[in-house]
Order: C-alpha cells, then structure tokens, then sequence
C-alpha cells in the first residue's frame, strides 16, 4: 500500500501486461451458457424448495354430495321414518346373575410413581410415595380389578329400588379412593372431602366440577348415562384421577381387587350383551378385547351370554394379555 | 425527417410528465381524493405546509420538466442539421447558483416549520391524561380515568375501539403498546404516533368539530394489522360525560342486562 | 494469494488444447462454467439470477397490488400456489407478499445488479484492467448470493410463510414467533439471507475499492473516470461503512429470537401471553442500526444508476458532460450526508422529538447534491445534439422520474407534514419513483446501452422503444397516482382498507393502478423476448456501436479473458465529445492527442 | 459430458464459425428448461383449494373409522349443514338462514356497502373455516383459538354445562377477549356481529353432530356394518335435535343472580380474602399465594386435555408389544397408530397447558363487570379447570369473592409478595 496512485499515469495496473495477446478466447458463448445455466439452476432450487406444498395430513373424506342432496330432501319431509337403532325385543323370561373373573396374564409392570407437586405436606406427608393405579393386579390370584363390565342394551329391565344412601366417593390424603366408580342414573352421589386441604371434584361429559371444600362433602346425582366411563379428577391436584360410570339400568359391575365381578337381576333366558371397559385397553374407546370366541367376544369388548333364570351363570376367567392393557 | 417525428414524438411524450402530472392534482380535489376534511386546531398548520410545498416543489417540476422537454425538442439531432453539440464542461457561475438557491430555500422551509413541529410533538399541554389508549393485536384498548382523574385506581373505566373525546378541549392522550409497534393514526385530526412497547407517549390535540372520524393503525403490527379499526367520537361537554357516565354504569353492572340492550 | 488463483484460469486455458486428447476433470467444467473467477462472466450471471428475481419481485407486486385493489377475490395464477381455504388471499399472505416483494427487489434485485453485476462487468473494463484485484474473491461474492436466494426463496414454503414483518424487520414483530406466523421461520431465514447478501455485498465493495484505487490504466487518473466508477467507487465505500451495522443489527435480532437477549425488546413485553425476551431492550434501537445501514443503502441503491446515466446520457448527446467536478462532489456529498439522515425514517417513531428537528434539517440538506446532479443532466443536454436510441430514452425518463422522487422527498422531510403521510400511499409513491421509475429505469437504459459489450450484438431498436414506452405509460399510471391516495392518508401494508370510510371511495383508483401494474408487468415480455432473441440473432455489434468514448470500447465485443488485447493508454477523459477541431464527434480515452486540438484540461 | 466438454474447449480457444452451431446445440436446451422450469412454477401445486369443512380427523382417527364410514358422515353433514359457500338451516336447528348466508361464503359484495363472507374476513384466519380452531395463524396464538366443534364456551351467563344464549357471544365479539387473542368486532355493527354469532352457532351444532356421529360408530350394533342409519329418526331425532335444543334452551338456563349484599365494600373484599385464602372456596390454590396465577402451572383445559390425553395413549401404545398379535391385528395396530400420529400432527395443535388467571392485572378474559364475575365463580368456566363454587359458597360469599378479586390489581401487599410492580398501576 505504499502507493495508492490516486492520480499517477505511470502507476501500472498489475496485469494487464501479463495478459496482454492471450484474451483470444470468445467471451460471449461461454458467458451465455454459463449465465443460463445459472438461471436454470435458480429455477431449480425453487422448485426443490416448493416440496413444502406437499401436504402431510391426513387425507380428508369428500363427500358424496348428490346423494346428500337425495338425503337432504328425505329428511325435510317427515314421511321418511323407520326405526333409528335397533330396539331388543324380549324373548326369554326370569332374573339371572352373572359374574366372572379378569385375570392378568403375565407380570404386571411396576406402577409408575406420580409427581406430586403441591400440598405436599398433606399428600405426601412422611416420605409417603403416591403410584399410578390404572393398573391394579392382586399379587395373589393374578386378579384384574377396576374393569368395568356393563349391560349394552337389555330387553327388560327389573324393577330395584334406588338406594337411598347416597354412594360415597371419597377423596383421602390427595388420592380418590375408589378409581373407578359405577352408579344408577339418579342414584345420589356424595362427593367427599376427607383431607384437611381443598379439593374440586371435575367429573367431565357432566356439568359437575365442584369445590369439594376440606372435610365436606356435597351430593351429586348424575342425570344421564356416560356410555363408557368417563373420567374424574381434581383440578387442583391433577395427578388425581378416577374413572365413573353411570348406567340408566344399573346393569353394571366393577371388578373386585381379584378380579371378579357380579352382576345380579340380568334378563335370562335370552341374549344379553354386555360391554367391557378398562382404562388400560389398548382397544377403541377403552373397550377391553380378550380371545374368547366362545361368547363372541368382539374388539368393540362386547360378549354375548344367555342366563339361566334365577340361578348364576359364570363367564369364568377371563385371560386378559399385557398387550391388551398398554403394557 | 422521419427522425425528427421521432424527436417531437418522444419530445411530447416527456412534455405529458409535467402537464398530466399538473392535471392530476388539480383534478383530485375535485373529485374527492384529496386531504381527507380536517377537524383539529392543529391540523391547518400541516395543511397550509402541505400546500406551500406543493406550490414550491410544483413551481421546481414544472421548471425542470419543461426545461427537459425543451432541450430534447430544440437539440434533437435531427433538428440540428449538421451542426455539432456544443462543446462546454460546465459553467462555475451556475454551479453556485443552483447550489445556493436550493440551500436557501431548503434552509428556510427547515426552519420555518420547526414551530408547527414544536407545537405538535414537543410542547406537551400541562394536564392529567384524558385517556389511556393500549395498542395490542388487533385492537385499541381505552382506559378511561373514572371520576378521580387518575389511570390506575379501582374506578378507571375499560373500553376498546370506541375512543370518545370532548370537543374544543385539549385532548391528551397516553400512548402504549402492549406488545409490538402500532401507530395511532386519525387521518382527519392530522395525528399519527407510533406505539411503542416499553414507552408512554403523549400524544395530544384539540378538536374543533363534532363528528366520528376512523382511528387507523398505520404501522404494520402482524397479519391482522388492516383490521386494526378504531374509531374515534368527538361531542360536546355534555354528550361526552353522558357517556362516561351510562358506559361506567354499564361496567358496574351487577345484574344482566336486557336481552334487547346487549343486541 | 489473488495472484496465484487468478492466473489459474489464464494458464489452463493456453494448456487446455495441448490436452484436449485426455478428458478434462469435472473441476475444470465447474471452474470454467460454473465458479469462474472472469468478472464479466460473474457480472453477468448476476445479471441472470437478479432479472429472474426481478420477475419473481414483481409477480409478488402484482399479488400485492390485486390484493389493494379488489381486497379478497381469487388471485389468478399466483393465487393457485398460496391461496387460504376457500382460494382468497389470507391477510398474512398479503403482508409476506409486501414483505418479500420489498426484500427481492431491495436485496436481490437492485443491489446486486448495480453492484453486482454492472459494478463487476464494468468497472474493470472501464478502468483498463484485465479483471479485478481478486478474483477469487469476486467470484465468492457472487456465490454467496446463492445462500441468499435459497434462504429467501425456501421461506416461502416453511411453516408460517416467509418473512411477513416488512423489509424493515422492525421488532418485536419480528423478535418473538408468536407475533405473527411469518416471525416464525420464515423470518430466521429472512435474517441469514440478509447476511448472506450482507457478505456478497461487502466481498464485492472491497474488490471495488482495490480494483478503483490500484488497478486504473496508465493515464487513468481519478478524475478521469467515467462517472459510473465515481457512482461504484462511492457505492463501495457507501457499504463497506454501512453494512456492518445492518449485518450486527441482524445478529442480534437473530439472538434475540433465538437465545432470548432481548435487545430490541423492551422489559415485560407480552406477546401471546408470552414473554417477548429477556427485556431491558428498545423496538427503537433497531430502527437506529437498521435505517444507519437503509438510508445508505438507499443511495446504494440508485448512485450506480446515477453514474451510468450520465454515461450514456452523455454519449447520446453527443456532448461532455456538463459540471463534472460537482458530479463527483455531489455523489460525494449525497453519500456523506447520507450517513446522517437515517432518522427521517422515525420521526413518528417515539424518537425524541427534538431529533427530529435535526434529522429534518440534515435531510433537506442533501437535496442539494440531487438538485446540483439534476440541473448537471439538464446542463448537458442543453446544446447537445440528441440520439434518440432506447438507451437515452430510458436515459431521460431516469432524469425526469428522479424529480418527481426527489421532489416528493421534500414533503417526507417536513417533519409536520410526515406527521400525516408517514406510512402512507404518498411514501410508496416516493420510493417507487426513486428506485423504480428511477433506478430500474437507469437499468434497463444500461443493459440496453452495453448489451452490445456483453453479448456482441446489439439488442432490437424498435422493440426496445416499445418496451420503453409501454413502461413509461405504465409506469407513471401506477405511482403518479399513489401521491393522491398518499394525500387522502391512505395507509401502506393495508390487506383491505375499504372497511374505513375514509378510504372507502378509493378503490376505483387502486383498481386503475393496478391494471396499470399489469400492464407494466406484462410488457416487460417484450423486454424478455428482445433480450434473448438479441443474444442469439441480434445484429453483430463493433468494438463500439454507440462511438462512445469510454475504455471499454476499445475492446473486443464480447471481450475475451483479459479483456483487452492492446494495452490502454488514457489521454483524457472519458467526456469529449463533438470536440472542435475534431473530424469525428468523439474522441476516445485512448486516442492518442492531436496537435492543434483543444482539449479541456482534464 | 466428458468428450463434449475439451471439444467446446478446443473450440472456444479457436473462435471458429463452427462455435456458433456449439452455442445453439446447448442455449435452445436451457431455454426450454428454464421456460418449463418457470411455468411449472407458476402453475404451483394444483387448483385453488375450494372452500370446504375438513372433518374432524383426530376424532376419525380416534374411533378407528373407516374411509367409507368417514364419508357417510361427510355426507350426511352436508345433507344437514351444506357447505361453507352453501350453509343450511334445518329448522330444528332454529337457526336463521338469512343470517348465516351473511356470514358464509367468500368474501363478496352483493349489493353496495354490503358484505358478506363475514366469517371467513374476519374470523377464519384463527378459527378456520370449520370453526375447528385450526386456521392458519392458530398454531402462533396462545391460548389457541377456540375450537367450536365441541360446543363447550367458557364466558357466559348460564351454568356450567349449557349452552351460551345469544347475547352471550355477542358481549364476546363486542367486547373481543382482553388478554388473548380476540379482538373486539364492535365497529361492524350490529347486524353483523348478530349474523357471526350465528354462524357461530351452526358451526358448533356442526361439529357437536359430526362428533356424535363419529361417536355413534362405536355404538353400533354388528348388524348395522358399520352404517349409521340414515333416518329421519336417527339423524334428526338422535344426533341433532338433542344438540340444537340445548342452544334453544340456554335462554332458560341463565343463572339467576341475587343482589349484591349491603355491606360495607373494604367489609365485603376482607371476607372475600378470608373466603380467597381459606379451605372453603379455595381459589389460593390455583390462583396462588400472590394472586399471580401461579399456583397450577400443570393443568389442560378441556380442548388440550382431549388431544393431550390421546396423544399419551397413542403413545403409550407405540411401546405395547406386538408379538402376541396375528399378522391382521398387527397391521390394524399398526395402521390405527400411523393414522393417529398424523391426525395428532396435522389435525390437532399441540396441547399447551392453561395457566390460571393473574388476578394483579386487571386484564379479565371473561368481562370486568361484576356480573361477569359471579358467573364465573358461581358456575366456574365450562372446559377449564376452574370449578362451580355454587353449592359450596353462599350467593353472599360469592360476591365477597367478586369484591376482592375486582380489588386484587389495586392492592398492594408487601407481605405476600405482590411486587407493586406487577400490579395494575404500572403493569397495564
């Protein structure tokens, strides 16, 4: 940089003499060919970019709209009727009583510990831990309990009185202490409270989500069926969870920690179906499947039996595979 | 000859600039795409500046266009024959003379508007906020300061979009953005002021019509930024308190009101 | 280093038919092809990819201006690739198309073909020397575009769209994703294509600078340069001092969005319900760094074009330029005054008012230089003795539209005025003026005017003036009315503005601006069809079509490798025409002196 | 490539007339690529999407249904609903063609200064157009855009689990949601807030039916193969009629609110506190110790808590076993999971925690009248977490409550934390 030249005529440009008679080559074609090939690879890239439209969802139904219209004129006039769902009409006569046994097959996996995070000096008071319960299988008989076995559709039902002691469900040391819960449509339900700390009670698909101040309780009494169970918790503490479930007939049963179940007054001598739930099930909507041809046992977890009037018919023991259960 | 229809050809073509240009804003006023109608104390000031540099800048344009267009027309080649260009590298006597005439006039137009600028953004009236105005995506929040006079006290009144003011008062207005940069933009009150997350601005005016004039966001603030409509009411002592007050009211309310009262 | 890479491809080119026998290696296809060092062949292959995304900008313009006009109907053809459910345009498509029309034609358009290409195809052809100080790094300058172009082009497909925060980028739009969908992604790429152009560009001002200062022909004095290498010499320097703020101001953006420094966002921030960073920052701080490095640029922007337009004004006026000295200082002066106006762009911005005021005084001061350049371009066409080709054409219409631009800029720097049309039409139509009827126009002139030395052939007279035409008309249809729209407030960046009574009669206007838009659009195929149709079939040009006086005439069309095969020698400067006593109009830089003829003393 | 290249090499350095057919042989091919290149481009991907509804794939996915099943319910809803250009109002739906007209469709002009396609202008872009909460910015929106097709709306006047009335969502729209997303759409007036919340309205009845079918899948009997019965007993009866009239009767249903108890005020906000802190309402729990929102940082609301809990179960689903499977179940398992993760990815966003209210700011989603309040504490906010105080407080004690939470952004206290700082004042 000694010499910056910024007005020198004898400051010679550095190469021009060394190139000097070798500029034979033809600027124009190969400039060309260059540029374009630039452009085109220009071009290129923009389309490799435009991958991006591809579209990853799912693909959506397209409906069929001329049969809508069809469809739509047949609704707006009342003539088109028939039936909607199938009613089950009765053929057989008496009460029976079913039951039966879950049993886990193979060694249930140990029970993941919950976080607890709040209240601590209550829920997890002397190093207490607190465990996932959606799986609980008896140490002894193999015994899968918490499954919930109902009747889907029943051709009669017999007349019981509602009981007038409301169930209790109850909440104790940040914990529901019973997970899963079956009750009669109108059947009261009273929500209680055994800690000395606050809790709400948020039973979801109903309008109930309650502050369940500490030490009281407050009665609640379902006003519609849930179909499959549906899930109860705790808003405050969200790692407490329960499961209910509400059945206009009452046909409805929970397996005991052996894994057993009853369900008394069942129609006999005629077809009942009856539906089986697990919070576990890998299966749609919980439905519990298990290799059971002999009762027509469905993925939807539906088997099928005939009672004997006034006597108890036994499913016996129904092998349920850790794979059926998520684990 | 051709070439010279040629020369006129283009000579006219450079001679439309300034004719249309001219033609253009002489014509939009008439029809209505003009200065949209000023109701603010303030706002005569940014109007006759906005006309002196028009009549200024129009003056330069039509001088320099012209001047183009005549040199093309008169030096067209073809219309010189074969007379050569004029050999000349300049003039330093009008170098200077342009060089000194812009300084001059650019200097004055400077310092002359300087006032109108002070009065606008600088001189801010001595007074309690009348409003609190929070921009936010895609909405104006108002804060009113209730009875007390004082923003931050249990009887401010909540409000968004619909900014009342009184007329022929001295309006100030506190400025916010809670997230990212808006401007507070009344086009017929010649006010606009960028919200700034972080910062209380003032921006104050007085109006001197009654009237509802839109209140538009003039800074881009995300996609939903042309949506970002407010407006603003301006009425009398009266109407103005009125309003407050039925709008206070309403805030208070402890009971549901009538269905036909919320439609 | 340079030395030692540029004779490279001169060596292999006096090997290569001594071993034509044995195939070549791949690395010399891409070297002589593909990464070549020539600056012509980088000039023009900045040339090709910024007319590509000249075409793309201006689709994007197209989208933005039918979106203005008839606000929510299907757009045709584009509207096919980006439309929302139901085929209208979404509102934050509309702000990523504004964003990335401005951002194409801002950083992939006007900077690297003035810059870029003309800058490198002319400088060292117009100086006489055979190629640039460093070649090598000249060629990296153009491939650092490509990071560029792929970072902008890929935005538009990532999640959220591109940038959609306007090319201004001011935070915390653009800091925190949850501001906007185009914040997300597509902003980051926003930023590394910036830098990317941020390092092209100042690779490339560095090679300007060299090449200007130590590589001129022997007689080649500063003040006889022709004024398009004062425009790219001031234009170099322009960014080598401006482009590091832009460049740090990106970084920290950068930071901020994605380690959370907050430096443009202020304390407790909320956007979406979360927090825009770590606070303790100011949204205004990046106006301060970015407008440092964009009020520059806007010079960068349309300096070069300044400098060729004087060139070829000259040439068609047959006649030398009038005031060449206060050319140069004006260029000078409008670069150095150009560092200190930056803050017109924020006098509504909540900057202390009182800046304002200097801010607004600096700013009238450098409309002197643009006062002192106009009246300079009227001088010399005063007596002069006018060729009429395409090249003068676009030539003239540069002058006549720059006074319009310069013109309007008067009432942006009157701070009471900006009050009301800031961020208004009347903005647009100013910009649109400067850069668009200004410099594109300036650009086409110049590609018209030596295409002849890049290609060899000259490109078609009668199609060229049609295309000047019909871009005039068009041109004028579109931005001239922007200045009324300006003046009844209407906002910039507005997916629909009629739902404001204010606004709501101006749409017969947009609709008019618009088909105007396309109709500029539209003819710029003729341009298209006369570019590439002239490369192959246009009439064989000379050494010098136009009997210009500049360096680069007296070399081959196309020049080859080394550009000249005699060695220039300049005798004066590159302005003497119709000299008196001269048998020809034009005497060259190189043609030797005459007894008897008067020559001014430069 | 190899032997072309020293060949235009050679020639190149020769400069020879037979350069030219060189340059033609090679410029014809980059023109006719880039021109393919450019149009291909330019043609994009494929036509303008026509306006649709997208059904609710997560739930499809979830009740494992198959295609044709997923189209029967397609097409029995635009049977009963019509399409986003084209809605229709059954009458059981008691809704008002008129309006919707208004509100759907493209945005159009059909006579002067008036606009349809409201919804799409002005409410698609988060909503989208199914009313799914899925539209193109929502994924950048927190908290998410609210997704109709459940039919659960927090801020209303009625009890938890019904409907909101009318007047309900036109207070939302005139008033937008302070401290999301929502704006306010009080300028359009009222004729075109009354014509979206309408649509509002169809949307939810839509998506509620389109729910329940998918559900009714599962329901089935095995002699129906997997078809719903397409009746007017079974569609209108069954699946509409039990959503719409829950619409027509939330007028019925609003909760009737006492007057506020003549107490001194600063009396009534001290046993608002007492209540606030104490074990009976509870509300330090979520609301924490500082009235910052701070207490439960770890609860979904009802729209999250649906995606999140399946996502988990999908999840947990990918780590079961397949061995014990036969081939078909293994690739039913299979193909239920691949549907699931792309209905999770595609059709859902991720699922984001709600937080509880800062009670410091003055910043009320649900309105700052106290009115709005005792709702809100009487009924607690269907779909989130907050639950009903009604059995639990008295009407009074409620509006103690009311009382001290409309005081929080004006008290400053040193003793629980409550940086001044954070409070009202200064923080707004």
């Amino acid at each position: 940089m000694r010499n910056l030249c910024l007005s020198r005529e004898n400051c010679l440009p550095r190469r021009v003499g060394l190139t000097l008679g070798v500029s034979s080559r033809p600027g124009l074609q190969w400039s060309v060919a260059n540029c374009l090939l630039c452009t085109m690879l220009l071009c290129m890239t923009l389309l490799c970019t435009m991958t991006g439209c591809g579209q990853s969802r799912l693909p959506a139904p397209t409906p069929d709209s001329e049969a809508a219209i069809a469809l739509r004129a047949s609704l707006a006039s009342d003539s088109a009727g028939g039936a909607g769902g199938s009613e089950v009409v009765s053929t057989g006569t008496g009460w029976g009583t079913l039951t039966g046994r879950f049993v886990f097959v193979g060694s249930p996996p140990a029970a993941k510990q919950l976080i607890v995070d709040k209240d601590t000096a209550v829920c997890t008071a002397e190093g207490r831990k607190l465990f996932d319960q959606s799986l609980q299988v008896d140490e002894a008989t193999g015994g899968l309990a918490n499954v919930v076995v109902f009747a889907r559709k029943v051709s009669r039902v017999k007349e019981r009185e509602m009981p007038e002691e409301p169930l209790v469900f109850d909440q104790k040391v940040c914990e529901f202490l019973t997970p899963v819960f079956a009750a009669r449509v109108g059947q009261p339900i009273d929500v209680r409270n055994s800690d000395p700390i606050g809790h709400n009670t948020n039973v979801s698909g109903t309008s109930f989500n309650q502050l369940i101040p500490a030490g009281e309780g407050t009665l609640f009494t379902p006003a519609r069926e849930t179909g499959m169970p549906t899930m109860v918790t705790c808003n405050i503490h969200p790692w407490m969870k329960a499961y209910a479930v509400f059945r206009e007939d009452g046909y409805v049963a929970v397996t005991a920690a052996d894994g057993s179940f009853t369900i008394p007054d069942l129609p006999a001598g005629e077809e009942v179906e009856l539906q089986v739930w697990h919070e576990r099930s890998t299966g749609p909507n919980g439905a519990l499947a298990a290799d059971m041809p002999e009762l027509g046992w469905s993925s939807k977890g539906r088997f099928t039996v005939t009672l004997e009037a006034d006597g108890t018919t036994d499913i016996g023991e129904v092998q349920i595979p850790a794979s059926a259960v998520g684990s | 000859m051709r070439n010279r229809l040629a020369g006129i050809f283009w000579s006219i073509l450079f001679l439309a600039v300034p004719v249309l240009g001219v033609g253009v804003f002489a014509i939009a006023p008439s029809i209505d795409v003009w200065l949209p109608k000023d109701v603010s104390s303030h706002g005569k000031e940014i109007d006759s500046l906005f006309y002196f540099i028009l009549a200024l800048t129009g003056i330069v344009f039509i001088v320099t266009e012209m001047l183009l267009f005549w040199f093309i027309w008169k030096y067209d080649a073809a219309a010189r024959g074969d007379e050569k260009a004029t050999y000349i590298h300049g003039s330093h006597t009008l170098e200077v003379i342009w060089t000194i005439i812009p300084a001059v006039t650019m200097l004055f137009l400077a310092i002359y508007q300087m006032n109108a600028w002070a009065d606008m953004k600088m001189r801010r009236p001595v007074m309690k906020p009348t409003v609190e105005v929070v921009a936010r995506q895609f909405e104006w929040r108002l804060r009113y300061p209730g009875p007390d006079g004082d923003l931050g006290t249990p009887d401010d009144l909540f409000l968004v979009n619909d900014l009342h003011v009184p007329v022929d008062e001295d309006i100030l207005i506190q400025l916010k953005s809670m997230d990212v940069l808006h401007s507070f933009f009344l086009p017929n009150l010649r006010m606009k002021q960028d919200a700034v997350p972080g910062m209380k601005i003032p921006v104050w005016f007085k109006a001197t019509e009654t009237g509802q004039y839109d209140l538009v966001c003039a800074e881009l603030c995300g996609w939903g930024h042309y949506k970002m409509k407010g407006r603003i009411t301006i009425e009398s002592r009266e109407d103005y308190d009125a309003w407050l007050e039925a709008k206070y009211r309403e805030q208070e309310a402890t009971q549901p009101e009538p269905m036909d009262e919320i439609l | 280093m340079s030395t030692v890479t540029h004779s490279s491809p001169g060596e292999s080119t006096t090997v290569a038919p001594a071993s034509a026998a044995k195939p070549r290696p791949v690395s010399e296809f891409l070297s002589t092809y593909v990464f070549s060092k020539d600056h012509k062949v980088i000039g023009l292959q900045f040339l090709f990819s910024t007319l590509v995304w000249f075409l793309i900008g201006g689709l994007l313009a197209l989208a933005v201006r039918w979106q203005v006009a008839w606000p929510w109907s299907d757009v045709p053809v584009l509207g096919k690739l980006f439309a929302q459910e139901g085929g209208q345009m979404s509102p934050e498509f509309y702000t990523m198309l504004f964003t990335m029309h401005a951002t194409v034609m801002i950083f992939l358009v006007i900077i690297p073909i003035l810059a870029g290409a003309f800058g490198n195809f002319l400088i060292p052809l117009m100086i006489g020397a055979d190629d640039m100080a460093f070649p090598t790094l000249n060629m990296l300058s153009y491939w650092f575009m490509w990071p560029a172009f792929i970072a902008f082009g890929a935005s538009f497909f990532v999640e959220g769209g591109a940038a959609s925060s306007g090319w201004t980028s001011y935070p915390p739009l653009t800091t925190n994703p949850a501001a906007s969908p185009g914040s997300g992604m597509g902003q980051t790429l926003w930023l590394i294509g910036l830098t990317f152009v941020g390092v092209s560009s100042m690779l490339g001002s560095v090679n300007y600078m060299t090449t200007i200062i130590l590589m001129r022909a022997p007689g080649m004095t500063m003040f006889r340069l022709p004024m398009t290498i004062w425009a790219m010499f001031i234009t170099a320097l322009l960014q080598a001092f401006a482009l590091p703020v832009l460049t740090a101001a990106g970084f920290m953006q950068l930071f901020d969005r994605s380690i959370g420094t907050g430096f443009f966002s202020p304390e407790g921030s909320m956007i979406n319900n979360e927090l825009t960073g770590a606070g303790g920052g100011q949204p205004l701080l990046w106006q301060h760094l970015f407008w440092f490095y964009s009020h520059p640029a806007v010079y960068i922007m349309i300096l070069p074009a300044m400098g060729m337009v004087s060139d070829i004004m000259t040439c068609f006026a047959r006649k030398p330029l009038f005031g060449y000295r206060p050319m140069v200082y004006s260029i000078a002066g409008i670069a150095g005054l150009g560092f200190i106006v930056w803050g017109h762009h924020m006098f509504i911005s909540g900057m202390n008012p009182a800046l304002g005021m200097t801010f607004m005084v600096s700013t009238m001061m450098i409309a002197l230089p643009s006062a002192v350049k106009t009246f300079n371009w009227l001088g010399t066409l005063w007596g002069g003795r006018i060729q009429f080709t395409t090249a003068m054409l676009f030539s003239v219409s540069f002058v006549s539209m720059f006074i319009i631009g310069g013109l309007s800029g008067i009432f942006m720097a009157a701070t009471p005025v900006d009050i009301f049309i800031h961020d208004t039409y009347f903005i647009v139509a100013h910009f649109h003026y400067v850069l668009f009827a200004g410099t594109a126009m300036g650009v086409w002139g110049a590609i018209y005017f030596w295409f002849p030395k890049m290609f060899g052939r000259t490109m078609n007279e009668f199609w060229g003036k049609v295309h000047f035409f019909l871009t005039f008309i068009f041109l004028n249809g579109t931005f001239f009315t922007m200045h009324i729209l300006g003046a009844v407030g209407f906002p910039r960046r507005l997916a629909d503005a009629y739902h404001y009574e204010t606004f709501h009669h101006l749409q017969p206007m947009n609709a008019f601006m618009t088909y105007c838009a396309i109709g500029m659009v539209a003819c710029q195929a003729i341009f298209a069809a006369n570019f590439f149709w002239s490369m192959f079939y246009g009439p064989k040009a000379g050494r010098n079509p136009w009997n210009s006086n500049g360096l680069e005439w007296t070399a081959p069309s196309p020049p080859g490798h080394g550009n000249f095969d005699v060695q220039p020698i300049v005798y004066r400067g590159p302005y003497e025409y119709s000299v008196p006593g001269c048998e020809k109009d034009h005497l060259m830089q190189t043609d030797p002196p005459v007894e008897g003829m008067v020559v001014a003393a430069h | 490539m190899t032997h072309f290249l020293p060949f235009l090499v050679t020639a190149m350095n020769r400069h020879s007339t037979f350069m030219c057919r060189n340059r033609f042989s090679l410029s014809p091919v980059a023109l006719v690529l880039t021109v393919c290149g450019s149009l291909l481009f330019v043609s994009g991907c494929g036509k303008t999407p026509a306006a649709s509804f997208r059904p609710n794939m997560v739930e499809a996915a979830k009740q494992r249904l198959k295609p044709e099943q997923e189209e029967q319910v397609a097409t029995i809803l635009e049977a009963m609903f019509g399409t986003p250009d084209n809605p229709i109002a059954m009458p059981e739906t008691g809704l008002d063609i008129g309006k919707l007209r208004l509100a759907a469709g493209p945005v159009h002009s059909d006579i002067v200064g008036r606009k349809n396609g409201l919804f799409r202008e002005h409410c698609s872009h988060c909503h989208g157009v199914t009313g799914d909460g899925m539209g193109p910015t929502a994924a950048f929106l927190n908290p998410y855009p609210r997704d109709y097709r459940p039919g659960w709306f927090k801020f209303k006047s009625t009890e938890r689990a019904d409907k909101p009335t009318h007047g309900d969502l036109v207070t939302i729209l005139n008033n937008g949601i302070y401290g999301t997303s929502m704006p306010s759409f009080e300028l359009l007036g009222e004729a075109k807030v009354d014509a979206l919340v309408e649509y509002v309205k169809y949307l939810s009845m839509r998506g509620e039916a389109e729910l329940n079918m998918m559900r009714y899948f599962f329901e089935l009997d095995d002699e129906d193969e997997g078809k719903l019965p397409e009746t007017r007993d079974f569609l209108v009866e069954e699946i509409l009629l039990p959503v719409a009239e829950r619409w027509q009767e939330a007028e019925d249903a609003v909760i009737e609110v006492p007057e506020m108890p003549e107490v001194d005020l600063a009396e009534s906000i001290a046993m608002g506190k007492e209540l606030f802190y104490g074990n009976k309402a509870n509300c330090v729990k979520c609301h924490g110790v500082t009235a910052l929102g701070d207490g439960q940082a770890n609860d979904y609301d009802d729209w999250n808590k649906v995606v999140k809990q399946w996502s988990d179960e999908v999840q947990s689903s990918h780590e079961v076993s397949t061995k014990e499977m036969s081939r078909e179940e293994k690739a039913e398992h299979r193909e239920y999971l691949a549907r699931a993760d792309k209905a999770l990815a595609g059709d859902a966003l991720e699922p984001r925690t709600i937080q509880p209210r800062n009670l410091r700011q003055a910043i009320y989603r649900g309105g700052r009248r106290p009115i709005d309040f005792y709702y809100r504490i009487h009924a607690g906010i269907n779909g989130a977490p907050m639950p009903a105080a009604a059995g639990t407080l008295t009407p009074d004690e409620i509006w103690h409550v009311v009382n001290y939470i409309r005081s929080l952004p004006y008290e400053f206290d040193g003793e629980l934390g409550a940086d001044r700082s954070m409070v009202a004042r200064d923080r707004l």
